[in-house]
């Protein structure tokens, strides 16, 4: 672990002779163990729009026809049809060449992960938490902003260096089987991550794969299946000593287990928190189950639309919230105790799609205090302690700023 | 963006594939090696140069390649005179089909011809979407009984038979029935055309090959379409919703198996079209494919260009009809 | 069986299923995906069917409707007794009648079980035309009422929509709008709520909870979810692997559940009050049904495993007391006996510690 | 990790039978799984058996006729050529204890060698398919005609999928101006009846003189015009692949690209292409027949197609000598089409679990 700690740091002083670092992360608060800072992370996906291309055609399409009835010369009509079939825009029968608009999937989400905390990201479907999961760890590129992972800014290292630094940040994914190669026995999975970073080759690989097997709860004679003789929970045990082999700091949770049957998801979360406190991980938890989320994580980032609404430590989300989408959010869920039928609050309407969405709120179609300056700006940050922030106009106390709470 | 937007599109679209396509085949003939008078010339004896020069020459002037400056102008320059010519309507003349000496114009031999290229067709199309659609429904809905095991044994049969082959053992079938082999011959259809019996008697055998040839590829098709559609969840809702099977199959399920039966037959239309080249050529029949078939035998560049040039066109025009098609069968396409 | 749920006088007894037994008949091998299936429905009453991801439970409702997709599937055995006639008797025209009509169902998805080419509208009066004698345009009056019913906005103009401009949500109330379209007596939910969000899922199942009381109407709500579960029921049929091995009240199941699978399903979901180190784990894996263990099918992965019993008979369902029977040997006489024979002193019916916490 | 082991021993707590086919299991690739499934497919096992018999007919045919030409070229085999009963023109015979010495029974005569005064026999037991109209045994030119027929179709194909997977891969994988200009070219090459365009190109180059003779021209420009629909399906297959999760997670690693394509997305897209190869080694048998059969093959090849063009005028008096060839054509393309299918079932990805 030395040798990589080094390594980092000899990135962060690179980092910090071209000014790139966030400073304040390493001076003041590498104290307090901020393993990932998360800044004003932004991602956009451009999706296509119909686009009109008659008028150009008939254009190109009139020049060529004009050179052709004078004759004038024959290598001008044919390099220009050439061009013109090459660069016209393709139109296949139903996706016409795109104009581009804009699908804000994260637009602009900022979250401190501290060391050794599960800090959880809940939303529901198309509020961006897995294109959040996958920029974090730059698996896409984003948008704006910048994500610090000790305090170095991950977005600007050269693919070489980012290589380097994968090894401390990993993902487990929603869905056991599709992130597990088919072709691929569970040791070739395995043992993927030491080949490609050269750590280790041969028996020693193969007794760390033996290693991790067991620690992930799976039995040696396993190594040699295929994905597909596993069940659902054993496949995604392969997931996470997959995430595991290169012994990373930080993983990011996607979901790990939507996907899996009431009696599996138990022992995979108690593993989740064995491998914690045994290898002090630290996870971004992300998932939708709320009632999970709370027993499970520190502290909770609600998120709609590609915004936060509301973070803070996992009691006062849930005791005490403030912001009306995480009331909504937590009252809907259902409690599985049938003498504590709550009273809903029941939000109207879908949820919108995030394809350029309306200026000010986010939220402002479905919320019940909805007024006027909700269409217009965005929502203000009120802190309610030093970690409990809402974004919302219409909600009652809180402060400007966060410091008037730090000693 | 509307309708007629997108066929005026899409419709424009068709002249720059069109260019390049022409484009292709003009230089393919160009560069390619050998040359086409000497191959009418075919073998003659002569003792020196001079009789043979004479006779190359007479050729060529009858082929009209003196006319056209054929061996002075570049070729890209003749390919700009070709587009020139296509837009009026002129193919040039053949140089196989000849009438007193002179090349008949190609545009008057397709003009004349196409229509028996178009019955043949569209009657083929008509009888073997109607039986395959009935073969397919027949297997779909008794998965795994005799009749369906029994016709998709047939269908496969018949789809390894080579079409040219279904069709010379069709004439076989029908000399030893009737004593008919069905083969055309140049004097069985003197005008007027639809009033002629010889007509409808040497249409029958062609059509019924062109059927089953389209028949064993569309029964196939409509039968996976419809088994993967009856698996689907609104097969489900309609049931539990009281519905009988035939409401069920014809109603829920054939509407949505259409959309990808119709894409699969647009885009497999010049495969058919193949088809019915080699059928109109084993009978004779004397449809364009057959003037394509005895024109490419001969060297007959014009004819070549022209077929070249047609039948490109007819299928990115029946392409463009799929795509309509498809706004009729399918609500979530909008243009 | 019958004799054990005497508990309510059996003229409110809607649907009743006795030992229905479907398998699959595949490629791989014969699917056993119910094996014996007992239960009662009572009128205007929600009962939920839980299990997880191949217990049995979707087939058990297309089952009740006659209509598993044959081939592969078939329904082998077993009685559904509907108003006191035997559906799996009645003639396939007969059938048809109930279906949609009597009986209505809504399924999981609901992008896909709306047909994608025809107007919402149409779907829905398709129903109200084919059991009802009516016109085309009273139909779709009735359509667009019943629309506006289940909460679809602006009901008269959304008909003549196609599904795939509908959101999720909306597609479900359209489903849910297209099974009241004849005012059924029993409406069966498969998993109605799964594939939505929290939120939209809150929508759907107060709809189907205000319903319900409006139609006077059964419901069987069918879910993986014991929190939904716990929302909307009043009774609960706890499935595993083809069988129900616990049913009763709502408010006993999960107060004091007595089969050991409903005891570990229970331990294992995050329970409003619960710590992390609360979450219990039931050990093993669901079984392959090509292959299922023998008798009672959980043995393999139950905590009270009785060697040479559990694996070799099956257990009857036993009423614990009125409305509450579960299929166990920790209560049948066998395995009283086998205990008794071994001085082994089982704790029967105790509270896990999880739920009495 | 108490927890996870008692999952893990609950799993094998299973009966004894249960137990026992996961050992059987133990191992069991892909692969052996969709064997197991072709070999419960009986017609595809039949396609097996065709494709493999023809296989096997092409081969030895193939090496017969070298060790012949080699033979000769050594000048061991004397005899007068010209001699139709010399030792260099009887071909394999076929001598059992009791037949007369001298006229042993003859199983293959040489594929060139004809007996004039032999033609048009119809099938008997010394000819089992007759012998056709200038006196070949049909038998023989039938079992020499393999090795065109079904290398043709082999060559052809592969030609088309090698070149068809390269650049459908890179399309595929990196998307952008490649992708546009190859989707491009496609549409400009599939706008054409293939068959019309072969003819075409067959047609303007068969004057062109290379090694392998005129089939060599025909199979050159039909890989040159053949590859766009294996390109199209092998592109669209890495688009969907390089979004799943496992290519996600090689990347979380850092793989590079190359590795991802190689490793991870190749192998996987393997299956289609086998489909691809199977039923378009079908199709390409199918279209050197019809080109031979129009007319547009190589006379002077011994092929089934072009002994079906020579003699599909006498259909209707000596039925046998066009019929034999059309029928070897027929049970090819039956055999390529049957295991095609039943691989297509087998490779089905809706049937994994």
């Amino acid at each position: 672990m030395s040798s990589t700690d080094s390594f980092i740091d000899k990135l962060h002083d690179k980092q910090q002779k071209k000014g790139l670092l966030a400073d304040r992360i390493r001076t003041k608060e590498m104290g307090e163990d901020v393993i990932l800072e998360i800044q004003n992370l932004k991602k956009f996906f451009d999706i296509p729009v119909p686009f009109e291309t008659t008028w150009f055609m008939i254009a190109f399409v009139a020049a060529i026809v004009v050179f052709a009835f004078e004759q004038i010369v024959g290598l001008i009509l044919i390099g220009s049809i050439i061009v013109l079939y090459f660069a016209l825009p393709y139109v296949p029968p139903f996706n016409k060449r795109p104009r581009v608009a804009h699908l804000k999937a994260v637009d602009g989400i900022t979250i401190q992960i501290k060391k050794g905390k599960i800090v959880g990201l809940v939303g529901e479907s198309g509020c961006g938490k897995s294109t959040a999961a996958k920029t974090i760890i730059r698996l896409h590129e984003p948008t704006e902003g910048s994500v610090y992972f000790k305090g170095i800014d991950i977005n600007r290292l050269t693919s070489d260096e980012m290589k380097e630094i994968r090894r401390h940040l990993q993902i487990v994914f929603q869905d056991p089987y599709a992130s597990l190669n088919p072709r691929a026995t569970a040791h070739d999975i395995i043992i993927e991550p030491f080949d490609i970073h050269g750590v280790a080759s041969g028996d020693e690989a193969s007794y760390r794969v033996l290693t991790l097997l067991k620690d992930v709860g799976l039995a040696p004679h396993h190594a040699y299946r295929y994905p597909h003789e596993f069940s659902g929970g054993q496949r995604q045990r392969l997931g996470i000593a997959r995430a595991l082999a290169l012994e990373p700091d930080f993983i990011v949770m996607d979901e790990p287990v939507s996907n899996l049957d009431v009696s599996v998801r138990a022992a995979i979360i108690q593993l989740i928190l064995y491998l914690q406190k045994k290898m002090g991980l630290t996870y971004l938890f992300i998932a939708h189950d709320l009632s999970l989320v709370k027993i499970l994580c520190d502290e909770v980032n609600v998120m709609y639309l590609g915004k936060i609404m509301e973070a803070g430590t996992s009691d006062e989300i849930f005791e005490s919230m403030m912001h009306p989408y995480t009331k909504a959010l937590i009252s809907a869920v259902p409690i599985a105790d049938p003498t504590k039928r709550s009273k809903k609050i029941f939000l109207t309407g879908d949820i919108p799609t995030p394809i350029n969405p309306p200026p000010g709120c986010k939220f402002q179609t479905r919320c019940p205090l909805v007024s006027d300056i909700c269409r217009v700006d965005d929502p203000p940050a009120k802190w309610y302690t030093a970690s409990h922030v809402a974004y919302c106009h219409n909600i009652e106390g809180g402060e400007e700023n966060p410091d008037s709470y730090t000693q | 963006m509307s309708l007629k937007g997108f066929i005026i599109r899409r419709t424009i679209y068709i002249v720059p594939v069109m260019l390049g396509i022409t484009l292709m085949n003009f230089t393919l003939i160009n560069v390619s090696p050998g040359d086409p008078v000497i191959v009418r010339l075919g073998l003659i004896h002569c003792d020196h140069d001079d009789c043979y020069n004479a006779a190359y020459n007479g050729e060529a002037i009858e082929m009209g390649l003196l006319d056209r400056d054929y061996y002075t102008i570049p070729w890209f320059k003749r390919y700009v005179s070709f587009v020139n010519d296509l837009l009026h309507f002129d193919l040039g003349k053949s140089w196989y089909y000849t009438q007193a000496g002179e090349g008949i114009p190609i545009a008057k031999i397709i003009s004349d011809r196409a229509i028996y290229t178009v019955v043949l067709n569209v009657l083929a199309f008509f009888f073997s979407l109607l039986l395959a659609t009935a073969i397919g429904v027949v297997s779909a809905t008794r998965q795994n009984s005799f009749w369906d095991r029994s016709l998709t044994i047939a269908m496969l049969l018949g789809y390894s038979m080579p079409l040219f082959w279904l069709a010379k053992l069709l004439m076989l079938l029908s000399f030893q029935l009737f004593n008919f082999t069905g083969v055309a011959n140049k004097d069985a259809f003197k005008t007027p055309l639809f009033l002629n019996p010889n007509f409808y008697k040497y249409l029958i055998l062609p059509t019924l090959a062109l059927t089953l040839g389209g028949l064993v590829f569309m029964a196939r098709l409509v039968r996976s379409q419809l088994l993967e559609i009856l698996r689907q969840d609104y097969i489900t809702t309609a049931k539990a919703k009281g519905l009988d099977n035939r409401a069920v199959i014809y109603k829920h399920a054939f509407r949505n198996g259409l959309l990808p039966i119709v894409t699969i037959i647009g885009n497999s239309l010049p495969g058919l079209l193949a088809g019915s080249v080699m059928i109109e050529s084993v009978f004779g029949w004397p449809g364009l494919g057959t003037v394509f078939l005895e024109g490419a035998l001969f060297r007959d560049y014009p004819m070549m260009m022209a077929t070249n040039t047609i039948f490109p066109l007819l299928f990115l025009v029946a392409r463009l009809l799929t795509d309509i098609t498809y706004v009729f069968i399918d609500p979530r396409i909008r243009y | 069986m019958k004799s054990d749920f005497m508990s309510r006088p059996s003229e409110e007894v809607l649907l009743e299923i006795n030992r229905l037994k479907t398998y699959f008949f595949t490629e791989e091998g014969v699917v056993k995906a119910i094996e014996s299936v007992d239960l009662e429905v009572y009128k205007s009453e929600t009962l939920g069917l839980v299990g997880e991801s191949g217990s049995g439970k979707s087939v058990t409702a297309l089952s009740i409707l006659g209509i598993v997709p044959d081939p592969p599937g078939k329904i082998l055995d077993g009685e559904v007794i509907f108003h006191g006639q035997d559906l799996r008797k009645l003639s396939d025209s007969d059938m048809r009648k109930i279906r949609g009509n009597q009986i209505a169902m809504i399924f999981q998805d609901p992008m896909t079980s709306l047909n994608p080419v025809f107007t919402v509208g149409d779907q829905i009066s398709e129903a109200i035309i084919l059991h009802q004698k009516v016109t085309k345009k009273e139909a779709k009056e009735k359509s667009i009422k019943i629309m506006s019913l289940v909460g679809i906005p602006s009901a008269d103009e959304r008909v003549d929509n196609y599904p795939f401009e509908f959101s999720g949500g909306m597609r479900q109330r359209v489903m849910i709008a297209m099974a009241l379209s004849c005012n059924p007596e029993l409406l069966i939910a498969d998993e109605p709520s799964t594939s939505l969000d929290v939120t939209i899922q809150a929508q759907i199942l107060e709809l189907l909870k205000a319903t319900s009381e409006e139609f006077d109407m059964s419901i069987i709500l069918i879910t993986h979810d014991m929190g939904v579960i716990a929302e909307m029921c009043d009774r609960v049929a706890v499935m595993y692997a083809g069988f129900i091995c616990e049913i009763g009240d709502i408010m006993i199941i999960f107060k004091s559940p007595y089969h050991p699978y409903t005891r570990g399903l229970l331990g294992a979901i995050p329970r409003p009050d619960a710590a992390r180190d609360d979450l219990q784990i039931i050990r093993g894996a669901i079984p392959n049904l090509i292959n299922p263990p023998s008798a009672c099918r959980f043995h393999p992965r139950c905590d009270y495993y009785m060697l040479g019993l559990c694996e070799n008979i099956l257990p009857e369902l036993v009423e614990i007391e009125p409305g509450h029977s579960v299929r166990c040997h920790l209560y049948t006489d066998e395995g009283k006996a086998w205990m008794a024979e071994r001085g082994d002193k089982r704790v029967i019916g105790t509270i896990p510690k999880s739920i009495a916490g | 990790m108490a927890t996870a082991e008692q999952e893990q021993t609950g799993e094998f707590l299973l009966d004894e039978k249960t137990l026992r086919e996961i050992e059987t299991m133990k191992g069991a690739g892909q692969w052996s799984i969709v064997w197991r499934r072709i070999k419960k497919d009986k017609m595809g096992m039949l396609g097996l058996y065709i494709v493999l018999f023809l296989i096997l007919m092409a081969f030895s045919s193939w090496i017969l006729l070298g060790f012949d030409n080699w033979l000769t070229s050594q000048g061991y085999l004397l005899g007068d050529p010209l001699n139709p009963r010399s030792f260099n023109n009887l071909y394999i015979e076929l001598w059992l204890p009791g037949m007369p010495a001298d006229s042993p029974l003859v199983l293959f005569q040489h594929p060139r060698h004809h007996f004039p005064e032999l033609a048009k026999l119809p099938p008997s037991f010394k000819h089992p398919f007759g012998t056709d109209g200038i006196g070949h045994d049909m038998v023989s030119r039938i079992f020499f005609g393999a090795t065109v027929s079904l290398a043709l179709g082999f060559i052809g194909q592969m030609t088309t999928v090698i070149i068809g997977t390269f650049l459908g891969s890179i399309a595929g994988f990196y998307g952008g101006a490649i992708d546009d200009i190859l989707q491009r070219v496609i549409e400009l090459l599939y706008s054409m009846p293939g068959f019309i365009l072969m003819i075409f190109i067959i047609v303007l180059f068969e004057d062109v003189n290379i090694p392998g003779g005129r089939y060599a021209v025909v199979v050159i420009f039909f890989s040159l015009i053949g590859w766009g629909g294996t390109a199209l399906i092998v592109r669209s297959n890495f688009f969907s692949l390089k979004q799943q999760d496992f290519v996600e997670a090689e990347r979380a690693l850092g793989a590079s690209d190359m590795r991802i394509i190689f490793k991870h997305i190749l192998p996987n897209s393997l299956a289609p292409l086998i489909i691809i190869v199977t039923l378009g080694i079908a199709n390409t048998i199918f279209l050197f027949a019809a080109l031979a059969f129009f007319g547009f093959g190589d006379p002077n090849a011994v092929s089934w197609g072009d002994d079906l063009n020579k003699w599909q005028n006498e259909l209707l008096y000596f039925p046998w000598m066009p019929m034999f060839p059309a029928l070897f054509i027929f049970f090819t393309v039956l055999g390529f089409n049957l295991l095609g299918d039943a691989l297509r079932d087998a490779l089905d990805p809706r049937l994994k679990d």
